[in-house]
């Protein structure tokens, strides 16, 4: 009896598996497998931030195409060595970037100029009327980089302004790539000195839009060393590969459109994230 | 009788309150010279002209001020003579901003010395009347503003065998071009000679909505005494039958293919404003620095079809018409159904301003966030035979590609769904916002190909 | 996802600016729903005259009970009220219609339940259900309370010997009871029958009864633009040709058009149910294609399934397909050349 | 006429998703988009034919010979789970973006209970070879028509606005429930 079952199992598996192996010659697929392999060492959640669609498909472009490796931003440091180890290059390391929205003119200080009617999306807004704030450079707030968020990391504050939370962000650069007014910069999470303003208008028209705009009054570049900080324009910009006091130069700013985001800014409320998403 | 009924008809369409009796029956009226005239760069759609005078500098009425910013591009012209007060960026009708030069007249209104007519004309050569247009700053006066000279050069191998002129407007309130045609009639078809010249083609059809039968009869009887193939086509009063497309399609029975030219059916369309101001700068040697504008809405005091210099406020085209009489709640550049909204008075008038329309509160509808009930009378609307619920919903969810694939690229955004939609959805801004991601994702991808 | 205007806008004078267009038909979802309740008021009447204060108790009751599960649902989701629209009043109107009059009012509000919170506000509300909740509220009353649901009153019968008879079944149900035990059809045609069912002298849902009052409330959305005349054109037409071809091929067996089209729930859904926009395809081509599924399909549950009814199964049946037909009934693009012919050249 | 019962039955009355709850997971899974929904209704065709006719002859040429029935599942199992690998390294081969899309559902069609299902049936309802392989096409079609049409009101669903809770597979399933609701409406069409 137990022959017979031994034999008709294995009988039936014999020729399934003999089909299976004429198939597999037959029908064989040749595939890099250090594709899947390095697949399995990316993250994985698939945020497209590289500029690929997925995980999977950042790994065939570096295997296949010869693609930079460094464009994985959300695993960081150590994905980065351990696809440098797979590839066999080396790896340089870079400290972590987070995005901050560069713009501090919420409903308080930033008036509106028209009373907006439509799709509550950043872009669709900007191409109504230039957008409903008065100043031309600021966060409209409809929050179009927090819809792209993948990790949900921004915010839109109850005044109507973007704020990015640095502990959460993984550096995908989304959000950048979806401003429309492109407020949004990955900057070293370390840096804690901002201007907070775009607005490349004059001090007079700024100062008619926006109560905590850059006026392009200049004090803050004097305020540090080789050239820290630089004016674009009537713009202060911080140069983020040099160094600053920030405590030093924050106070000093007349339009008070340079802050210091240390501490940062206080943990997404879980509540307030749901709510948006 | 030089008429013929349309024989064809898209379907789709709307038929909206037209509200043309407020300025239908009023001679055209010239408006004096503002104190201050701000002329924008951007009259046109392409490339913004280049500034050519300097803050300070005297200018003359039709001197050059801003020379073509590219191929697709246009002239600008100072429209009275003064002195140049600012060159400084300005916000534009449309949304965007533009730099503008600032003329503060002078009161003389003295025309630049070097104008000469070409009364004729007709021994001209196609070429010579090409520069002629070209020279004179004319883009297309219908609401686009394409430049026309560019129009008129149909790249080699494409024949253009039928010309036709757009007399429909068919927007709402507007009757800018209707009292053109009735009260320039004559100098309309010397116009329509001029492109026909150009082009060398034989067929010309003026295209008029019935809503307008003296315009018909105004343009008929200029066109009697030609001999070659012309007639007024008498269109259904229906929205959008002016639109290039639809247009076409009601004259000729001709459907210009998904993202062609009318030229690749041998069609052109002009507009009856840019005819006149064809002859204007052919025959009489006169830039284009002035337009008639429809002042109009049911809140302003004295509405009036308004021919006034380019770069005159809108503020002062209101004053104008003697200012408003109770409240205004929504400021229209251009028509009803395809102008822009203005939050100010501070936007000065282009070459493309056909209107300058104010709402009532009251008939103000404001879009809301209903979801879509499928009752499908967008898609019976739709003049391009779309689905705009079925998009609309996509887009919402942010699922572009599938937009895509519904052929949103050929919305030409009539607003014929948003005007229908019992649920106010903001339809054409959805068709906007894809077509706009649609043409950011394929420059970036030309841009990934190239590098 | 838009956002309305702000009230505590800074500044008073602010203008409202948007993208075009900037006139508006004036249509609104409110008045589509409130001509759809203006035309039910007809099939109302009807069936208070023939069920009397039973008609009042479920029509009244269910309407109340559907405003308040699509407020509730609503609160309970955080969202706005949205009972506005009057989408739960049309929804509760037509439910009780689809209710035997004996049906206790208790089980009538489940099936509201099952409609409004079911079918309806899990999927987001108006806009966003994929079936007609009036029609899954009474399909999941018929299947829960199969014994309530086909209790009926007495009714004459115009019976084929001549002798009027009293019966408590529905003109459709008796026809398939007695085809299939006996054979044969149960009645006798003529133009008293007719004028009987046209009026609305049967037994049935409350509001189905009365072809006639259903008729003059379709002509009223027919003349208001709320419907056109494709999907119930289609849909009456093919039950029509379908129950005609049967009775030519077998006129013992199968009941004559007419009866088909006047009996039943047919008028009541094809006219309100079938048209419902929400659940019904976009394109003039889809609804036909709509109107003609549902016929084929009532008729095929009518003829051969196991229930004498079959309107409510064929619309939700076509419900499913609705997003399918959409797409295969897209108008050709302007200026888009048909797909074969790109082939062909 | 009894073949057209048959298939009648399987692909409307007794609807192997709608009816008998049978393949939930793929129905589930690979319903998102259409030209998916397709390729999947292909492989589940091919598969339950297939091992329909397969497993009839294993069961009533071997198993029964031996009277070792208690094997079924076994065997059965082994059955379709080569016919699994063979459509797989089929599509592969031929249509790798499809294989992609599919992704985990391909080899889980093994475990899809309506194939195990059929064949099971096909032997307790005593059915002959041919009636066996026509039962086993007629199942999937059924199949194929339940997901087709979820796939279209999937579509729409994913659009929809529904409660937190409810986003995603939750709303699909009461989707589900409501459509072999409207499928109830096909029972006793066929005896």
């Amino acid at each position: 009896m137990i022959l017979y079952t031994t034999l008709a199992i294995g009988g039936i598996g014999l020729i399934c598996g003999s089909a299976l192996a004429l198939a597999a010659r037959f029908l064989a697929v040749h595939e890099d497998p250090r594709v899947e392999e390095l697949t399995a060492i990316l993250p994985g959640v698939n945020c497209g931030g590289c500029g690929y669609a997925g995980c999977g498909d950042y790994a065939k472009a570096v295997v296949l195409d010869g693609i930079e490796i460094t464009l994985c931003a959300p695993g960081g440091a150590e994905t980065l060595a351990n696809m440098a180890a797979f590839m066999g290059v080396e790896a340089e390391s870079g400290e972590k970037q987070v995005a901050i929205v560069l713009c501090g003119g919420d409903s308080d200080q930033a008036p509106r100029q028209f009373q907006y009617n439509g799709v509550a999306d950043c872009t669709a807004a900007h191409a109504v009327g230039g957008g409903d704030k008065k100043c031309r450079y600021g966060c409209l707030g409809y929050s179009s980089c927090a819809r792209a968020c993948p990790v949900g990391a921004i915010e839109i504050t109850e005044k109507n302004l973007a704020v990015v939370h640095p502990e959460l962000c993984i550096s995908c650069g989304k959000c950048v790539r979806t401003c429309p007014r492109h407020l949004i910069k990955m900057v070293p999470e370390s840096r804690h000195a901002h201007v907070m303003c775009s607005s490349k208008d004059k001090g007079p028209i700024v100062k008619k839009a926006c109560k905590v705009g850059c006026i392009g009054c200049r004090i803050c570049t004097k305020q540090v060393e080789d050239d820290a900080i630089t004016m674009d324009g009537f713009l202060a910009i911080v140069n983020y590969d040099k160094p600053i006091e920030s405590a030093t130069v924050a106070p000093k700013c007349p339009g008070k459109c340079i802050v210091d985001t240390d501490p940062p800014p206080a943990p997404v409320e879980e509540e307030k994230v749901e709510a948006e998403v | 009788m030089k008429r013929e009924p349309a024989k064809f008809k898209v379907n789709g369409g709307i038929h909206p309150a037209y509200n043309k009796q407020l300025t239908a029956e009023k001679a055209i009226i010239e408006m004096p010279v503002p104190s201050l005239l701000r002329v924008s760069m951007l009259q046109h759609l392409g490339a913004p002209a280049k500034v050519e005078v300097a803050k300070g500098d005297t200018v003359s009425r039709g001197q050059l001020i801003g020379e073509h910013g590219g191929f697709i591009s246009v002239r600008v012209h100072a429209p009275t003579s003064g002195t140049v007060k600012a060159i400084a960026e300005a916000p534009t009708a449309t949304g965007g901003s533009a730099i503008a030069v600032d003329i503060e007249p002078d009161g003389e209104d003295r025309w630049v010395e070097d104008i000469t007519p070409h009364p004729d004309w007709e021994s001209l050569e196609g070429k010579k009347l090409i520069s002629l247009v070209s020279d004179a700053g004319i883009a297309g006066m219908g609401g686009a503003g394409f430049p026309t000279h560019v129009k008129l050069s149909p790249p080699p191998g494409k024949v253009i065998d039928t010309l036709i002129i757009n007399g429909a407007e068919c927007e709402p309130y507007l009757t800018a071009d209707h009292r053109l045609m009735v009260e320039r009639a004559e100098d309309i078809w010397n116009g329509i000679r001029i492109i026909r010249k150009i082009l060398g083609c034989a067929t010309v059809r003026v295209a008029i909505e019935d809503n307008k039968p003296d315009a018909i009869a105004a343009m008929e009887a200029v066109m009697a005494e030609d001999t070659g193939d012309s007639a007024v086509v008498i269109l259904k009063t229906e929205y959008p039958q002016g639109a290039e497309k639809q247009q076409i399609f009601a004259a000729l029975g001709k459907e210009v293919p998904s993202g062609g030219l009318p030229m690749d059916v041998g069609a052109l369309v002009e507009n009856v404003g840019t005819t006149l101001a064809i002859f204007e700068a052919v025959v009489k040697g006169l830039p284009l620095t002035e337009r008639v504008t429809t002042v109009t809405g049911f809140p302003v005091k004295a509405p009036g079809n308004i021919l006034a210099r380019l770069g005159t406020s809108y503020a002062d085209l209101l004053a104008f018409c003697e200012g408003l009489q109770g409240k205004a709640a929504k400021v229209v550049s251009g028509g009803p159904m395809m102008g822009f909204a203005q939050h100010s008075l501070d936007a000065t008038t282009t070459k493309t301003t056909s209107g300058l329309l104010f709402l009532r509160p009251d008939q103000v509808r404001t879009f809301s966030s209903m979801p879509c009930i499928s009752c499908g009378r967008c898609v019976q609307a739709c003049p391009m035979y779309l689905m705009p619920a079925e998009l609309s919903q996509m887009i919402e969810a942010e699922d572009i590609e599938a937009a895509e694939e519904l052929n949103v690229l050929d919305c030409i955004e009539c607003g014929c769904c948003a005007f229908e939609c019992p649920a106010h959805r903001p339809l054409v801004q959805h068709m906007k916002q894809a077509k706009a991601g649609i043409m950011a994702k394929r420059r970036e991808e030309k841009a990934k190909q190239k590098s | 996802m838009v956002e309305e205007q702000k009230a505590e806008t800074p500044e008073p004078v602010l203008n409202v600016v948007s993208t075009s267009p900037h006139a508006h038909s004036g249509a609104s979802v409110q008045r589509i729903m409130l001509d759809v309740v203006i035309a039910l008021m007809p099939a109302l009447a009807a069936a208070v005259w023939f069920f009397g204060w039973d008609a009042l108790r479920l029509t009244l009751s269910c309407v109340i009970a559907c405003v308040a599960i699509e407020a509730l649902c609503r609160k309970a989701m955080g969202r706005d009220l949205g009972i506005g629209d009057l989408s739960a009043v049309v929804t509760g109107i037509l439910l009780a219609f689809n209710l035997p009059p004996a049906l206790p009012t208790w089980m009538a509000v489940v099936g509201c339940v099952f409609a409004v919170a079911i079918a309806k506000q899990l999927f987001g509300g108006i806009g966003y259900n994929p079936f007609n909740p009036a029609l899954i509220g009474r399909v999941a009353l018929l299947i829960s309370f199969p014994v309530a649901m086909t209790k009926w009153s007495e009714w004459t019968i115009p019976s084929p010997i001549g002798i009027d008879a009293l019966s408590t079944a529905t003109p459709l149900g008796l026809a398939k009871t007695n085809v299939m035990s006996a054979g044969t059809l149960p009645y006798h045609f003529d133009g008293g029958t007719m004028l009987q069912l046209l009026m609305g002298d049967q037994n049935g849902c409350i509001g189905e009864v009365s072809a006639l009052a259903l008729f003059i409330g379709g002509a009223y959305m027919l003349w208001r633009k709320v419907i056109s005349w494709h999907t119930p054109g289609c849909y009456l037409g093919t039950v029509a040709a379908f129950s005609c071809i049967l009775w030519i091929v077998n006129p013992e067996k199968n009941l004559p058009p007419h009866f088909h089209l006047l009996a039943g729930g047919l008028m009541l859904g094809a006219i309100f149910m079938a048209t419902d926009m929400v659940t019904s395809p976009v394109t003039r081509k889809g609804m036909m294609v709509f109107g003609v599924g549902c016929g084929v399909l009532t008729m095929v549950i009518r003829r051969w399934g196991g229930y004498p009814e079959g309107v409510s199964f064929a619309i939700l049946l076509m419900n499913s397909i609705t997003p399918l037909i959409n797409r295969a009934t897209a108008p050709r693009v302007f200026g888009h050349q048909r797909k074969n012919k790109e082939k062909a050249s | 006429m009894e073949y057209i019962l048959i298939i009648l039955g399987a692909v409307l009355v007794n609807n192997f998703v709608l009816t008998r709850f049978l393949g939930i997971c793929p129905f589930l899974g690979v319903s998102k988009k259409l030209p998916t929904a397709l390729g999947m209704c292909g492989a589940v065709v091919f598969v339950m034919t297939s091992a329909s006719a397969v497993t009839w002859v294993v069961q009533n040429l071997v198993l029964e010979k031996l009277g070792i029935g208690y094997l079924q599942t076994i065997a059965f199992i082994l059955v379709i789970a080569s016919f699994v690998q063979l459509v797989d390294i089929a599509m592969k081969k031929f249509s790798p973006k499809l294989h992609a899309a599919l992704g985990i559902f391909l080899p889980l069609i093994t475990t899809n209970c309506a194939v195990l299902g059929v064949s099971v049936l096909n032997i307790q309802l005593e059915y002959g070879f041919l009636k066996a392989v026509i039962f086993g096409f007629a199942a999937s079609l059924g199949f194929s028509l339940a997901l087709i049409i979820f796939t279209g009101l999937r579509e729409k669903i994913d659009r929809a606005n529904p409660p937190k809770a409810f986003q995603g597979v939750a709303i699909a399933l009461v989707t589900a429930g409501l459509l072999s609701l409207a499928f109830m409406g096909f029972a006793s069409l066929v005896k």
